[in-house]
């Protein structure tokens, strides 16, 4: 119970930053190696690499916030996650977690969509004093993206 | 919004201009799927080594009409309508598969995988009761099969029984492009939909339009991928339909051009933190770092540095359109390249670096020509040809696929 | 979209091609609103039962015209459409309600149970001043009421004043069906909406397929509930609209037409770990085990072993269809005969063992006919006519449902 | 849904008789985006004080149609078309923002404050190759600039060159309301969308419809705020389009006219517990608690005690329309005053207790009418003209709605 | 508190078999004549006894599972679960929880729609080593359901 | 945790409330002078004071009630509440919490929409035996209402 709350604390941690548009928080929530996939459960149930976004390392996710406050267009828009508690296993001082989660992202004009649904796939590990993510991997259950995916899920 | 007859004119005789009724009117999705879709055109519709085996089918679309992909026992590709000949229901369900016969659901009748007609369920009927009458010819009750060629890995089909090659409805100087990447088996790496708020038609233009590449997506520019002032430019085949828009880096160099137009894409001091992304091979050993493939009227093939795809472009009414992306690599390639590709497919995709403006900006237009439907857009860059040219600061491509659109489409 | 008139044909003078466009063209809604819906037809609107008390009211619809089904203070049913006569609102929002009077809220006009206007809100001003003009005659703007009659336990309403009596319009042969089930007062058991992506005719012509039962629905079969060997059979009556389809449970042999056909609906390994659900009882003393009735144009009687129901079939759009189930036993029934119903009610409905595959297959149909406006569906199983058959391998009763479609909407 | 042409009369020749296809047709949108929002009218796009400084922006519409409003560096405020002139992109994103230069995002031409082309990317080519070519002409290629006035805070805009002042629009006794609303510079306090199921027509007739304000609002009356018996009435200017309606305070009394309505709304026992949102302020002097205003086409000025607000009303579709709400105060006003305001913003808005049914009652005329488009509504309250009257039981303003919306239409 | 985690982990595990597509792990949700419905708030405010489902007992549990992995035909489909934490009430050995929840339903195409909103309502017993349902209704919100229900809610 | 676990309680109980229709309860979840708005991100962003709805004190939020169930006019509709954890932070003995939450609309004719999203800003404290709300304000992600808004969110 322990292992889940805090997870799940960690989660909602995560999520709050994204939601609220504190990018430039978002790589800090994984370890300097960490690995942050998007794909889809088609191409994984398929064993295919490619999925959406792929950022190995904070660096890759320095550049990735970077590159959508510098350089890419895109309409305004924000997301609001919601989550299921986290299913965590532990193995030594790595936890494991799978989560659910639904996606509403609300543009500028004010239209909401149920833009993303699917699970996290979590490896969670103590870095200092704080929990961070050595892997999520966001497997999305639809192929299907609205327009285009700007902000992490 | 049903426009009149009178009012759903074209009146520049050229291709400069292009009225925005193109993109509003309900009627011109049925008559798109008439003579374009279902006309004298070859529409992509899988990649040849989606279906490995004989009974594989993938169903997929032309235009916006179902269809399935099929490999049949003698190891030729068929494509069929996914539509059953009795009562209309689709025939395959599924997006990928394996069968002998094609069994509707419905009522059985099942088809062989030429679309024949090969059973009908109670045909007899049951102890001599009911059944088809004998006036019924199962051979005037197939599945209509479209005209097929898999060309170099690439499955085209085509409603219209007379249509050339596919190597020479593409013309000598595109062929040459597509041949260029499909030059040996290729391997399916991922796959994923983009459903865009626009009409198909704006997404087409977007991929066929050198002009905006270096400054919409400001990531290439800013870290010098490409750049206009590089090396390059666009091929046009003579319908007009066909393009390649292409680059090679050079070394960068300070260009007044550039400059001249103060760009809000030329940000100095942008740089990556990790460049492994840009870390490309040069696989094809003749250094274009950029080559954007169209086939009229709805397919693209893509190389970004190594990263490499095949977009299918699907109509789905007047201000919704699917973009389905295919990421691939070559079945030989090490597992070094494979990942090299998988780093840089974030340039591509919906929430490509490089191609996520390509989404929305479809949308830009489509919601703003609302009250112009009698007006056009202006497509005058680089003059007002189609032709083949050799810089990519020009619509010449745009204007092609407007020159075959206008042939195609009697307008 | 939009079909040019001469493309709007029915080629074909008989009744064993029915053209895609039907299924598809925007103006055929307004049409069949028009002729079918608002025209000569009987259109059931509520079980009389839902009504107990005067004032007891209904919301339901004739095609997708709301209208209100009340009970008058002398205990008449009475139909009236729901829409304000002074400026349209719709008057009864709630879906059941009890009331003396129907007041519209928007200005609070009122209307007494036979639709008359009783009130208008200061008609006389205030002090003296606005109000209503004297040219204003109340009589004039009642609510429209609809010719309605109460047939066995059943409300059918009708725009059209000079209808037959409901009894003459179902025929001799079906009215007898009718009267078998609601051979008594009911009471309703549970209620539901299912909402299907597709064309409302499309979910009347299944329910009117017996062709389709024992081979889409391989429930039905595989457990020997029903198979088109049973004996069975449909019948239709003279105007082609209303049918009905019938088996008896007989004991089931192997059936060498069930082999030659193949089908994927005969699995004989499967059997039912609980089979309490089978378990049914002859509440008719005629064998009967299953009988699907219908009333043209959209009206759904059922009879699935002890499973009761009856569905009304509502249009929302070219590819938009509800189906209002109404699951019902009988008011006097014991309470283990409403256990077997609750239990069988797996059978039907959007979850139903034997019903699920009805709600997805008319969207099958639906999204594969959009390339094939100009085609036809091929109805000739079990002939060309539209007469009783002694077999269920038929699509007599389709033919049927268009000869009634046909004569209604001049078409 | 399309009428045919003879189906799209409007019979009678008055102003009593509204035909319902008038919100089913989807011509009648085209039409009324031609004819009407881009025609000779005056449309509301903002408030002045939204955009303080020069080079500040907003994005709005007039009828659907986007449009930029923006100060210039003269400190005057224009109104741009917000669609490059080249290929068609919204040129604007953002709802505010401020810019000196207004740049596309597509291939970045550049606009300055005046819609005047300043900027063609490339227009050279780059190193001598690609451009644009000598027949392009800058001048012509600009924003489309719409007629615009700023009166007493409020920003029009018109796509008619030759409009009269907005005051000669309005005419004297309407401008007269507007000035004494705007009387001195305001502030925005709040700012809200609400999406309505229906046809804009039915919204704007719902607020000029001055019959239905104590009998839909049963709030309104039970806590006495207002009634039809309070003293007030209606003023319409010569065009019929622009309407007041307003009303004054009086002690209550028991009102005979009330009792014989019977009306839903007058409910003795109902009593606030905490009433400071009724303690209002009479801010102009003139005892005046309640002022609705509407110019033609679609623009609201609120005063609801001391809630002031506007509402433009857009266009989204047949059965949709967007209100977009702007609650505000005065620039120099105390805080308490403002409090007031925040706590009487209870009433209004799509969670108001006085504007709540606003937002649904449309939707229930929209639904209701789907049988009816050869039907009319009836709009006799208070006679058949469109002339001020010093009561508000009646319809005059919306009969004065139909006279200008015919005049401008040509129906 | 304990009673709640416990209740929201077997709830938890509950959806993530539904939602990987273990249907055959579904009936093990529950006790050997546990029972499973599936209605509507207004048949259950109407007191009528027919929704959309009804399973009484493991026994019709898995003839549902069985005839839709071989009889029924319906297109491929997917849900997502979200829930909210259950409001737990014990009686005895006895749990009573009611329960939050909606469902996003993906088609093979991508598509994604709130399918199902609603309220589980049930009840939990120790079965041996696991909590097991002993009755589980849904009562969904709506009485609207798009095309089909195949997949257990 | 203890916290967090104690506030998700109060504003299950909340959801509860109002998505079973039993409004008369809803100004008892906060204290006398407790204060409920509704307002949206963009205005909050810009400093606006007017949102949707501002109940100041129980009495203000019985006169709502009141309205809803005996002046308005409004078709019959429901909600289905879900709600992240709350992020919870103590500061001697108030708390206060974040908290997002995805709102299910349902019609009387089963449509079913997702009608707001957003986080609710709450400061908890405890009154007598409960936690009540000293503060509850919604900030809804979209300026965009469909219809109306008629039931607290
Ligand atoms: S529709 Fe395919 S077999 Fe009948
Ligand atoms: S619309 Fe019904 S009373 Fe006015
Ligand atoms: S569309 Fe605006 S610059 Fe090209
Ligand atoms: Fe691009
Ligand atoms: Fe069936
Ligand atoms: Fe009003």
């Amino acid at each position: 119970m322990d292992d889940m709350l805090a997870v799940a604390r960690l989660q909602l941690d995560y999520a709050a930053a994204v939601d609220n548009d504190a990018l430039e928080r978002w790589p800090d929530f994984f370890t300097a190696d960490g690995l942050y996939r998007i794909t889809n459960a088609a191409n994984e149930a398929r064993g295919l690499p490619i999925g959406i976004v792929h950022c190995a390392g904070q660096a890759m996710m320095h550049d990735r916030v970077l590159s959508l406050r510098e350089a890419n267009v895109y309409e305004a828009q924000r997301y609001r996650h919601l989550l299921s508690l986290p299913v965590v296993t532990r193995d030594g001082d790595t936890l494991s977690a799978t989560t659910s989660f639904h996606v509403a992202r609300i543009m500028q004009d004010g239209a909401t969509l149920l833009f993303a649904t699917g699970e996290y796939r979590d490896v969670v590990v103590r870095d200092g004093e704080a929990l961070k993510f050595r892997q999520r991997v966001v497997v999305l259950d639809s192929e299907r993206i609205d327009t285009l995916l700007a902000i992490p899920i | 919004m049903t426009l009149a007859n009178d009012e759903r004119r074209w009146a520049d005789p050229g291709l400069t201009r292009v009225p925005y009724w193109l993109y509003r009117d309900p009627e011109i999705l049925a008559r798109e799927r008439e003579r374009l879709f279902m006309g004298r055109t070859w529409n992509y519709v899988a990649l040849d080594c989606e279906l490995p085996e004989p009974g594989d089918y993938k169903t997929s679309f032309v235009g916006d009409v179902p269809v399935i992909v099929v490999r049949g026992p003698d190891g030729e590709v068929r494509v069929l309508e996914n539509r059953c000949a009795h009562r209309g229901a689709q025939v395959c369900l599924k997006r990928f598969g394996n069968a002998k016969r094609l069994t509707c659901v419905y009522h059985a009748w099942s088809y062989d995988l030429d679309g024949k007609l090969v059973g009908v369920a109670f045909r007899n009927g049951v102890r001599g009761e009911g059944g088809m009458p004998d006036s019924f010819d199962a051979a005037e009750h197939g599945l209509r099969r479209l005209n097929a060629e898999v060309y170099h890995g690439l499955v085209f089909a085509s409603f219209a029984a007379d249509m050339p090659a596919v190597e020479s409805y593409l013309g000598p100087v595109i062929a040459e492009r597509v041949k260029r990447v499909f030059n040996r088996p290729v391997k399916v790496l991922g796959q994923t939909t983009q459903e865009l708020p626009n009409n198909w038609k704006l997404y087409v233009e977007n991929v066929k339009d050198s002009y905006h590449a270096s400054i919409l997506h400001t990531f290439f520019t800013t870290f010098k991928i490409n750049r206009l002032s590089q090396s390059g430019g666009i091929l046009v085949d003579d319908s007009g339909g066909n393009h390649v828009s292409y680059s090679k880096i050079e070394v960068p160099s300070d260009d007044p051009d550039y400059d001249v137009a103060g760009l809000r894409s030329d940000q100095d001091g942008l740089r990556l933190r990790d460049t492994t992304m840009l870390a490309g091979r040069d696989e094809w050993g003749d250094g274009i770092t950029l080559q954007i493939l169209t086939v009229f009227p709805n397919f693209v093939i893509q190389q970004i540095q190594n990263s490499l795809a095949v977009r299918q472009v699907i109509p789905r009414g007047l201000d919704r359109t699917d973009v389905n992306w295919t990421l691939f690599g070559y079945a030989d390639e090490d597992e070094e390249l494979t990942r090299l590709r998988v780093t840089q497919s974030n340039l591509v995709g919906p929430a490509g670096y490089i191609s996520m403006e390509d989404g929305c900006v479809g949308g830009f237009v489509q919601r703003a020509i609302g009250g112009s439907e009698e007006l056009d857009s202006v497509v005058m860059m680089g003059g007002e040809g189609a032709e083949s040219q050799s810089t990519r600061a020009t619509e010449s491509s745009i204007r092609g696929f407007w020159k075959a659109y206008r042939a195609t489409m009697d307008l």
